[in-house]
């Protein structure tokens, strides 16, 4: 009996120990940006250069965007609370301003943003998940009365990489996709296609996400038809 | 206190699919003596003995009747472990030791004095450690017990016979349980100092009130040491008197005497043995044939006799045909038909003219994987190149499998031998029909002088005579002289000429069938 | 007859039924996914013939109760060697080939002998020892090929590097040199090797009448019972040698007939693993560690280089995903791994030195 | 004159059991000159060598003091080990959290299959090496069906870094680029110039002790017992069965771990080949060490790996240097590794039918002069 119940305290530690092991083993990329954001309606702007240091790790040093600077980093860290030291430099590489944060991540987030000017405002999600899951819809779109109907067949290809097929809804098709991308830039490509996979028409868009949405709806006649709002924040 | 009965034995019957190897067996045992069990092989000792101690044999052929009480209580012991509980030790003659472990070890042998630790709360018992210096002092204090110099920190493998044995017996007294202890012949590898340090220790445990029951052939010690003895005979309890009582002739005789005129002796006319030539002239044989050691050997058989060696079991007779035969490693000179046999070469004996049938049925005697018709043809095809056809000028030696199947069906009619063809495979065969192929095999050689060993072992009645006929005419008929090894001294002394019987490797003694038991008895025992 | 057909099928045992019935279905349902039947048919039978003698040389060592001959590589090597040598004197067709066997035995007797003095001398491990006694001589031999002087530019690097090629076509010498003889050709599809597998057939002649001559027999009981062998005056070592020695010629030859049809002398590490469909095929013929027939040989080896060849075409067009060689390593490995575990005494074990 | 025989035997074994290192030590030294390597990189490609593969190989010895001789079966652990590895790819895992994590996951399945090859091999007593060999084939088999074709297919496996371009089954090579060098590197130690893995070494440490403390276990003597006389072991109560079992799955455990420890030192995981030829390297090590089938010890094994791995680096360059083909040398460690295991095999077999007959011959002994004796 004793033996018991150490055998299975035994066990559960180990599987707690796995958990732990999982959790504080798990990579998290960071994305450290140096740009222009907006966050709702503010806009925050670049600074010229910037030093971060996450998690007492190697510094990077990130320029305002300009020519073939992103104004972006690429960091990778593991476990779920981190911290963060900006220094404002300026052109002599002397520290104007400097400032520490802390931030968490969940376990799940692959990939994170660091929004530096926001951060150094104090702006809310100036950290956000850097991953976007894209709903397509192959719909009717209503607009000023007029509605535009859905295609029989579209094959919808997300940053040239993740490719959605998706039919007209009905007779078990829901006429809905998703697929995740990373990132704020995205491309959309779109190919409206009969039965035998000919293509008929196709289109190329590129748009671009504000970094505190991870959820966003695209819809297909719209975006066929050139019309506003084809691009929205998706709601369950 | 002393005179207390230990162990009570009612009406123990025990068979072995049918043929009644104890009936109606009564025996008393009272603490802290020493019970001598005697009885020829075969007479249902060691039997007794495994019913005893709880062999697992014994349930697997159908469990006994009667019923065993120990200390005043019943019992009936699933396995030795049970008997082991309940403080039944036993000592077998092979040694249950571990030859790279130390004596303390392997006294101690899974019961281990042993120290808890975390891991063992884990992954069980078998976890703990091990107190070795513990168990050591623990296991010399056993030998001590048992009274003999021997340190427990020795390894068996570098041991001398004895001191296993002492080691054995260390072993069972150990068990804090322990009231009897089994002795299944313990000095019958030891030399005769050894010996004498062996009873005195049985002496010693009995006097600390651990009552023994001691089995041997050499009645000198039965009667040095033991406070009773058991006569056992063809699976009853001939006699159970106390040992003051008796002396060793009347022993021998209770132990080898049948009912009235002890046996059927042989009838017809014995050969005139002085007027025959010999044939086969055997000087300084030792044989080293494990278990049947032959020490040293001088025969003259006679040309045309049959001739029986006798004995009881690992005395050496089976050696002598072995060594002969070349079958195991032997020295000395033979002499057959005036030449000299070179020994450790079979093909040798062979194309002399001596075959041999092996005791050993299943390992040496038959091709249990092969048909019949191979089995008996094999040896003369290899050796007399017999049922051969020869092409390209003997290049090729064709085996003529038509000759072959006429050769088995010759012996199969003769012997009576039950198959459904020649073609049958010999493992398919009973017992006695085994027995009659490897004759059909020897005889097949056509040879001069015939070793037959342990002819009727493990075959039924019908078979056995059978066998002892065939065996007797081809005496007759071709004269084939024969020498016949066997545990059954009725058996020997039913067709022999004479009888010679072996013990502690040495030729005892040559008597005639026709000569009284006891002196057959006398012969066997005092060594 | 119908005792016949009951001891068959208990001799049989599961896994020969099992893969039997498995093999039928593969060919049953091959035209149902495009898989010409004939092809692979004939497929099976030139492949069949490849490994037919290399299969029957398990046969003499089983039965001389030295077990399972894991050791085969050293037969190929000495095949290997004569091939080589018919090859550096240009020999051709025919008489290429049978030049190339004629080299081979005597290193076949050669190896032959001092393998079996070496398994005499490690009684009861004999299949452990002799796998990796196939193995090192592989390895060594991969030496020697970098050495020994030959010297047809045939066989060597043409520029660079020393010693000979890996792998040597033997198109100009003798392809197909048995494959040739007597072919049907039955439309385009269907192929029959008739030379080849009328060489296998009589290889499988010559060891039968072997097993019917006075050696012979006593191999084969020294094999079944040495006990029982050495008191009827027979010596089990030296029939242990020959049982040895006949293996390794006929692995010698085997490999040479394979080579003739494969078209391609492997030489380096190309013997290493040949031992192992060699010995799966004996096996799920239904021969035992200890006893093993011709008929284990023939149905052995249809029945595993059947499978062999249907898995891939047949399963990979069903799934779409060529699983061939996956499949090769479980069947092959499972049916030795059978083999091994079944709980069978090894006699040799028992023999006293 | 039992015990002039086992002296007698001392000797023998003496000869026997050393001959192979001795030889190998004699090779190092003429070797070793000719390949004009330094000697600072040779030292540092021991260290780095025996932290690769001391687990691996300590984790043969358990089989063998349970008389199961050389167990090739730990290919099965190795298996076991890359399959966590695997996922804690895909989940990409960083570090040492990652090497703790894999064993955590891969230790069940190395159970498993340890029990199992222990089940079988109960059923081939006698023949347990060969058996243990193919079972590593046939295990090799399985576990190709698992990772090349179930791994992302049925299996969830993600990681597009890891996973073939069609989209299922595991790419052939995998970079352990989280987790190389994590537990060398732990606790850093340069000595002139030369990395010392120190936490890697302490593991082994660790293995050491336990190996030393489980021979003195209740389990351990067991193993012992039953490794010398199963008969008399099972008659003293003693599970045999059992007791084999378990030696086989500890051995399959350890090996586990010791193939997760070995991948992180080279960085780099061969899906497919990494694990084949663990086993005969691991015990053609060993053997070199002057271990035999019956006997193996903890020394054996460091001995072993350092002698077989100079072997091992210097091979090559001499084979150049002496036949002018490094090609020669590349097939000599082969022969060799292959050869030595023929060579003690064979050797263990014959000694073993050899003290047979001496067994016989002694009981001759006192017969021989009793001719005089009697009469």
């Amino acid at each position: 009996m004793k033996g018991w119940i150490i055998k299975s305290c035994l066990i559960i530690g180990i599987i707690v120990l796995a958990v732990f092991l999982y959790i504080i083993g798990k990579e998290h990329i960071v994305f450290v940006e140096n740009n222009t954001f907006t966050i709702d309606g503010k806009i925050y702007e670049p600074y010229d250069l910037v030093r971060v240091t996450l998690d007492g790790g190697e510094p990077v040093e990130i320029k305002k965007p300009r020519g073939r600077s992103l104004g972006r980093a690429k960091v990778s860290t593991t476990g779920l609370n981190h911290k963060v030291l900006v220094e404002i430099l300026d052109d002599d590489d002397n520290v104007i301003e400097s400032k520490e944060a802390k931030f968490k991540v969940k376990n799940n987030v692959e990939e994170l943003l660091l929004n530096i000017p926001a951060m150094m405002n104090d702006a809310e999600g100036w950290v956000a998940n850097n991953q976007k899951t894209i709903y397509v819809e192959n719909k009717p779109f209503t607009v000023d009365g007029k509605t535009y109907e859905p295609y029989e067949f579209v094959r919808v290809i997300l940053d040239r990489s993740k490719s959605l097929e998706i039919r007209k809804p009905g007779d078990g098709h829901t006429g809905m996709d998703k697929g995740t991308v990373t990132d704020l830039r995205h491309t959309l490509y779109i190919e409206i296609m009969d039965e035998n996979e000919t293509v008929l028409e196709s289109k190329e868009v590129s748009y671009t996400v504000e970094h505190a949405q991870t959820k966003l709806l695209i819809n297909i006649p719209a975006v066929m038809n050139d019309l506003d709002g084809w691009l929205t924040e998706y709601e369950e | 206190m002393p005179d207390e009965i230990l162990l009570k034995m009612k009406n123990i019957n025990k068979d072995f699919y049918g043929n009644q190897v104890l009936t109606g067996v009564n025996m008393e045992l009272k603490k802290g003596h020493i019970l001598g069990l005697v009885g020829e092989n075969g007479a249902g000792k060691s039997t007794l003995m495994n019913i005893l101690f709880g062999s697992t044999v014994i349930k697997e052929t159908g469990g006994f009747e009667g019923e065993i009480e120990l200390d005043g209580k019943i019992c009936n012991f699933e396995s030795p472990f049970d008997a082991l509980d309940a403080g039944v030790g036993m000592v077998h003659q092979e040694f249950m030791l571990i030859p790279g472990f130390q004596a303390a070890e392997n006294i101690m042998l899974n019961r281990e004095l042993t120290q808890r630790n975390l891991w063992v709360d884990v992954f069980g018992e078998r976890l703990s450690l091990l107190k070795m210096e513990e168990m050591v002092e623990r296991a010399q204090k056993s030998i001590d017990t048992v009274g003999v110099d021997l340190d427990a920190k020795t390894l068996v493998s570098e041991m001398p016979v004895a001191h296993k044995q002492f080691t054995e017996i260390a072993r069972e007294i150990d068990r804090e349980a322990t009231k009897l202890l089994i002795l299944d012949e313990p000095t019958a590898v030891l030399t005769e100092s050894e010996a004498e340090i062996m009873l005195s220790v049985v002496r010693r445990l009995a006097d600390m009130g651990i009552s023994v029951i001691f089995i041997s052939h050499r009645l000198k010690e039965i009667m040095q040491i033991c406070d009773e003895l058991v006569v056992l005979r063809d699976g009853k309890l001939v006699k159970e008197v106390p040992t003051k009582e008796t002396n060793p002739e009347q022993i021998s005789e209770w132990m080898v005497g049948r009912e009235i005129g002890g046996g059927p002796a042989r009838e017809e006319p014995i050969k005139k043995i002085e007027e025959m030539e010999t044939v086969l002239k055997v000087r300084n044989l030792w044989v080293d044939m494990p278990g049947e050691r032959v020490i040293n050997v001088d025969l003259d058989i006679k040309k045309g006799e049959i001739f029986g060696i006798g004995g009881l079991a690992g005395q050496g007779k089976l050696g002598i045909p072995n060594g002969i035969m070349g079958l195991y490693p032997a020295g000395g000179t033979v002499e057959f038909q005036g030449k000299k046999i070179k020994l450790n070469n079979p093909r040798f004996a062979l194309d002399s003219g001596m075959a041999f049938v092996s005791e050993d049925r299943r390992d040496v005697g038959l091709l249990l994987e092969e048909p019949i018709d191979w089995n008996i043809s094999f040896t003369v095809m290899q050796t007399q190149e017999k049922y051969l056809k020869k092409f390209l000028g003997g290049l090729i030696k064709w085996r003529d499998d038509r000759a072959i199947a006429k050769l088995a069906q010759e012996y199969i009619d003769l012997l009576e031998i039950r198959c459904t063809s020649s073609r049958q495979l010999a493992k398919e065969l009973s017992g006695g029909n085994q027995q009659k192929v490897c004759l059909a095999k020897a005889f097949a050689v056509k040879p001069d002088l015939l070793f037959v060993s342990e002819p009727t072992r493990g075959i039924d009645v019908g078979a056995k005579q059978l066998v002892l006929d065939t065996l007797h005419e081809y005496n007759e008929k071709y004269g084939i002289t024969i020498i016949v090894c066997s545990s059954e001294l009725e058996e020997l002394r039913s067709i022999s000429d004479r009888v010679a019987i072996v013990s502690e490797g040495r030729i005892a003694g040559i008597l005639s069938p026709t000569a009284p038991l006891k002196e057959f008895g006398a012969l066997m025992l005092e060594a | 007859m119908m005792e016949k057909i009951k001891d068959f099928l208990e001799a049989a045992g599961w896994p020969r039924l099992i893969i039997g019935l498995f093999l039928l279905a593969l060919f049953i349902t091959a035209p149902f996914v495009e898989v010409n039947i004939f092809t692979s048919l004939s497929d099976v039978i030139v492949r069949f013939g490849m490994w037919g003698i290399l299969v029957l040389a398990m046969v003499p060592m089983v039965q001389g109760g030295c077990g399972l001959n894991f050791g085969l590589p050293l037969g190929i090597i000495a095949g290997l060697l004569g091939a080589v040598t018919s090859v550096e004197l240009q020999l051709t067709g025919l008489g290429g080939f049978f030049s190339a066997v004629l080299f081979a035995i005597p290193f076949g007797i050669a190896l032959g002998l001092l393998y079996g003095v070496l398994l005499n001398k490690v009684k009861g491990d004999e299949m452990t020892i002799a796998l990796y006694v196939g193995f090192s001589s592989v390895a060594f031999m991969s030496m020697m090929w970098l050495k020994l002087p030959y010297k047809s530019p045939d066989m060597i690097w043409a520029y660079g590097g020393s010693g000979l090629r890996t792998t040597i076509s033997v198109e100009k010498f003798w392809y197909h040199a048995l494959n040739d003889i007597w072919t049907i050709q039955i439309g385009d599809h269907f192929y029959f090797p008739t030379g080849m597998i009328l060489f296998f057939a009589f290889m499988c002649f010559l060891v039968w009448v072997f097993f019917h001559t006075k050696t012979g027999t006593a191999v084969t009981a020294a094999g079944s019972n040495p006990e029982y062998a050495r008191a009827s005056g027979v010596n089990v070592n030296k029939m242990r040698i020959i049982s040895v020695v006949l293996t390794t010629v006929l692995a010698a030859v085997g490999i040479i007939v394979y080579e003739q049809s494969f078209g391609f002398i492997q030489l380096y590490l190309g013997p290493f693993w040949m031992a192992f469909p060699a010995v799966a095929g004996i096996l799920l013929g239904g021969a035992s560690v200890h006893k093993a027939t011709i008929m284990n040989v023939i149905v052995g080896t249809f029945l595993f280089q059947g499978i062999l060849t249907m898995t891939p075409s047949v399963i990979n067009n069903i799934i779409q995903t060529d699983m061939s060689e996956t499949i090769r390593i479980i069947v092959s490995n499972g049916l030795i791994l059978y083999a091994l575990t079944r709980t069978i005494t090894i006699k040799s074990a028992k023999v006293k030195a | 004159m039992s015990t002039l025989k086992s002296k007698d035997n001392n000797i023998a074994r003496f000869f026997i059991n050393n001959a192979v290192p001795i030889l190998f030590l004699l090779f190092a030294v003429l070797a070793i000159p000719m390949s004009d390597l330094s000697i600072e990189y040779l030292i540092a490609e021991m260290i780095t060598r025996l932290a690769r593969y001391s687990f691996l190989v300590l984790a043969l010895l358990i089989p063998v003091i349970a008389g199961m001789g050389m167990n090739f079966g730990i290919v099965l652990g190795a298996m076991a080990g890359q399959i966590g590895l695997i996922f804690v790819m895909d989940w990409s895992i960083m570090g040492v959290p990652a090497f703790f994590l894999a064993i955590i996951i891969s230790m069940p399945l190395a159970v498993f299959l340890g029990w199992m090859a222990g089940i079988a091999l109960n059923h081939a007593k006698g023949r347990e090496m060969v058996t243990s060999y193919i079972l590593g084939f046939f295990i090799n088999g399985v576990y190709q069906l698992i990772v090349l074709y179930s791994m992302g297919a049925i299996i969830p496996i993600g990681n597009s870094q890891i996973v073939l371009p069609r989209g299922y089954g595991i790419r052939n090579a995998i970079d352990l680029v989280n987790l190389r060098k994590s537990v060398d590197r732990l606790i850093p130690l340069e000595i002139g110039g030369i990395e010392i893995p120190v936490m890697t070494f302490i593991l082994v440490a660790i293995l050491c002790v336990f190996i030393v403390w489980f021979r003195k276990t209740k389990l351990g003597q067991d193993m012992r017992a039953v490794g010398q006389n199963m008969e008399v072991a099972r008659n003293a109560g003693i599970p045999v069965e059992r007791t084999r079992i378990l030696a086989i799955v500890i051995s399959t455990v350890l090996a586990c771990i010791g193939q997760i420890i070995f991948l992180q030192n080279i960085g780099t995981m061969n899906t497919y080949n990494s694990h084949e030829q663990i086993g005969m390297f691991s015990i053609a090590a060993l053997l070199v060490g002057g271990a035999s089938v019956a006997k193996a010890s903890i020394k054996n094994a460091f001995v072993g790996i350092i002698l077989f791995h100079i072997m091992f680096v210097v091979a090559p360059r001499a084979g150049k240097t002496l036949m002018g083909e490094a090609q020669i040398g590349e097939y000599f460690r082969v022969f060799v590794s292959y050869a030595i295991i023929a060579i003690a095999l064979a050797l263990h077999a014959w000694r073993k039918n050899k003290e047979a007959e001496f067994a016989r011959r002694s009981l001759r002994v006192d017969t021989e002069e009793a001719p005089g004796t009697s009469k």
